[in-house]
């Protein structure tokens, strides 16, 4: 089962330099308390992978920690480009960012062959696109009984995966609902997983639309109420479209970011 | 010169006015007329479907990548997570499922996309853009699920801004194969439906001609011309012998657009 | 939207001579009254699918209607053999019974191939046994990425899927809660599906652990309370294992079975 | 001769009696000790994963192939899909999802088997019996999850009736591997995990040698000698040097067992 800890605690023992590291949620319930912590600790030379990198990821890469990204689309819904993931691209800072792009589709059924303990899935996909010529994680089969040609791409498991949940009781089991999105498929494909959670109850009631994930697939749970802020979390608070507004001014400039970072991550006052 | 374009107070219980954003939106809500499913893009394409719905199109089925099928928001979404979207679906699913089950099996009529750069046979770069010899590539937001919502749908509306910034000769990145090289490619590389059948923009609407399946305008929105849209076009256009002027947004479709905006935007 | 109707109308418009056809339900929610049916209008010449044929077409394989089984475990639960499954298979009697037997993994990701418009799909299975022999639908496949052979199962996509769920509303949107089984994916392989109801609701409440099929990819929607009987109904009813039990010794033989067929299903007063 | 052989009364505190059946079970039920999670077969297998969790093993995790993740009932499921797996479960997923993204991942420590015919290596035929020149192969019910059962758990467990009908010298088919041919086959054809560790039945315990990867007697059921397990062995079965007697069931193991099945009984 599970074990009950602190945010910075479990972030220390889950997470290393050098992981490839998942925080997924599918622009609701992305994990952005667990991701400062990462920043607190300077956790570095990480890849990261999200099918939507958003603003969570813009913070990390401008953060320098990451040496690489695997992802599908990497922007601010609703706003505008991410502009430190723009800046780390083109131009190098504060690091270079290498890429592994893929689509919507073949990064969900990347995950989807790590949570089945298969080396790749087959998806009718990435047919005629310049996509494929840039990634060594995309390639194809053949259907032994029709002899179509069809793509497949490369298991993705990674080494930790951080989600935000709405519950998890005492023995560790989490219970999310709402918009779910990967969140099943990427713990499930990652060695370890780590799920903050916006309340610890006494027993897991069944949800409509709600999935549950078994505490003994769960390496630790952090109680982090708000963790996903400014995201949304269904049943608990509305996306905060005001902080994904400004953080566009803020992630345009080096030093507005340099300063955002100290005052709202490091001396902020966040969940730990 | 797109957002603030307005048409003259209209007579004959024509609105007051209207923008070359609101022109641009009407049109691609009237192109959902008659589809049973769409499979919606955020941001431009949510915003028309979402309007279809409300006028050309009430029993238009929604579906959007996050995961919701037969999403009914009152406002438009924020984004693709919104709340709405899951609370006002017919059913949730998982993205992976919302991908395979849904759109790989081919049981979606439209398709509905925005993109940055689009050439003449409405190939679609998302990815990266050439700045030139001595700058690095521009960096765009990337696939998402357009490559594959391209592939695997009925057929293809695109809607976006007309300039020859996005309707280029070449594009520097192929993300998203719409008609390919010409006749015959979507076939040959096992794409299935019709792919783009209409591209609907801020100055008018251009439609693949049958034979060669490139873009060929077709519809000048009210107030347009076809020298204005050649000029916005960053290869040599063609125009159709006698291109249809498109019908004025009614009062009904602007009244229920800016609704719909505003609701949005109150909802923040 | 999907149509409701009678379950005589809908059967003889959905179900035709030499069809596939999958009923499916994992022991929950089989669809007996609609398979009933088929036997009264005498549809013949089936290819049924179905992971574990039970009861169920152990009387369509009796009544002689049909040329193929695709399965994976053939059994009465709980009781024993099925006995009529038997007798074609051993005996040819009341006609000879072409297989193509599976695992359940395999089955379960034939449905899958099927309902995501792939012509194959791949698993971790049949590796040294003797099922592989015996059927053409199992091959393999090499990771493209990792040289590792994989089995490779051919997508099963029937002409027509019937499942029995607990309710729809009156556009044809069907809720199934409980035990969901492969009905999911056994629907969306098939080019028409035919859903028996035990209830028909103004609204269809989201529910716990519900999976709701859209009416716009059902065919047909028939109001048939009971329409699971003898197996369950969550919600609705239990399983009946006296008539679980009772199908012993009536499957056994042939002249009971044929009493049984004309007193129960010709000449019985089920809803239809 | 199975189910109807009983114990003499037991002295000192012992249950006045058992069948075989219960020691079979009783005895299946121990080898769930130390486990996290079980993949449970329904029938035998069923009956002793249960019997664990309310003796040896209460925290046991049990999985069944109709989609329930840490099933927890009180009375012996009649059949697989029975409401009460799900309605005590901590999760229920799809059919699909179980065997893909639960079984195939490897992340199940057991996986508890029955089986109609067993070789010495633990293979296992669940398909057809030849039953002699003159007459059509005899049907069985068939695969069901047991191939990707034994070939995806950490280790195998296996539960049947001791005969030589089911313990032959050479399978009709093979529905399952165990252990193939002997030592390497399961690494060779890329099998995960130990494969059969134990097969527990009414008359003792069949253990895999360490070396050769062939079932050998290594426990013997109270009273049960090893001529007699040899007698109902289709193969010249080896016998352990010391064979250890396995523990008469405790008062506590048969009154719980024998709860259960009223309880399921009486729920029928």
């Amino acid at each position: 089962m599970a074990e009950i800890r602190t945010l910075r605690d479990a972030v220390a023992e889950l997470i290393h330099d050098g992981d490839t590291v998942a925080m997924e949620g599918f622009t609701h319930l992305i994990p952005f308390a667990a991701a400062h912590e990462v920043i607190r600790q300077g956790i570095t030379d990480l890849t990261l992978v999200r099918m939507t990198p958003d603003v969570v990821y813009d913070q990390l890469i401008g953060a320098g920690l990451v040496k690489k990204l695997v992802f599908s689309w990497g922007g601010n819904p609703g706003v505008g480009s991410l502009h430190r993931f723009r800046d780390a691209v083109e131009n190098g800072w504060p690091r270079p960012l290498e890429l592994d792009e893929h689509s919507h589709a073949g990064m969900a059924n990347r995950y989807v062959a790590g949570a089945s303990g298969l080396p790749f899935a087959v998806l009718r996909g990435y047919r005629g696109s310049d996509l494929a010529t840039r990634t060594d994680t995309v390639s194809t089969v053949t259907c032994p009984f029709t002899g179509e040609e069809l793509a497949a791409v490369r298991a993705l498991n990674p080494d930790v995966t951080v989600i935000h949940a709405q519950q998890a009781d005492r023995e560790g089991n989490v219970q999310l609902w709402g918009l779910t999105g990967v969140q099943k498929e990427a713990a499930l494909a990652a060695k370890r997983v780590l799920v903050t959670v916006e309340e610890i109850v006494d027993v897991l009631e069944p949800r409509p639309r709600g999935i549950v994930l078994p505490g003994w697939v769960v390496t630790a749970v952090a109680h982090v109420p708000g963790g996903a802020h400014p995201s949304y979390a269904a049943g608990y608070s509305v996306r905060d479209n005001d902080a994904y507004a400004a953080w566009d001014p803020v992630s345009r400039d080096r030093d507005a970011f340099l300063a955002w970072l100290k005052d709202n991550v490091h001396d902020g006052s966040e969940p730990r | 010169m797109t957002t603030d374009a307005t048409a003259p107070a209209g007579a004959s219980g024509a609105p007051a006015g209207w923008t070359s954003d609101e022109l641009m939106t009407v049109n691609a809500a009237r192109a959902l007329s008659g589809a049973r499913t769409c499979f919606v893009g955020i941001g431009l394409p949510s915003t028309a479907a979402n309007l279809a719905r409300h006028t050309a199109n009430p029993e238009l089925v929604l579906i959007y990548e996050s995961g919701t099928i037969g999403s009914k928001p009152t406002r438009l979404p924020l984004s693709i997570g919104d709340g709405e979207l899951a609370d006002t679906a017919d059913a949730v699913v998982s993205v992976p499922e919302i991908f395979n089950y849904w759109l790989q099996a081919g049981r979606i009529d439209v398709g509905f996309l925005g993109a940055a750069q689009v050439d003449r046979f409405a190939n679609i770069n998302t990815t990266v853009v050439d700045r030139g010899p001595d700058r690095p590539e521009g960096r765009l937001p990337g696939a998402g699920g357009a490559p594959e919502i391209a592939a695997n749908c009925g057929r293809v509306l695109m809607v976006l801004r007309h300039s020859t910034r996005n309707f280029v000769r070449k594009l520097d990145f192929t993300t998203t194969v719409g008609h390919g090289a010409g006749p015959g490619d979507r076939e040959r590389l096992g794409l299935r439906g019709a792919g783009p059948t209409a591209v609907i923009t801020d100055l008018g609407i251009l439609r693949p001609d049958p034979e060669t399946a490139e873009l060929v305008l077709t519809d000048l929105h009210p107030g347009v011309t076809a020298e204005q849209v050649r000029a916005a076009t960053g290869w040599d256009l063609r125009v159709a012998a006698d291109p249809v002027t498109t019908a004025p947004p009614s009062e009904a479709e602007l009244a229920t657009l800016r609704a719909l905006k505003t609701a949005g935007r109150s909802a923040a």
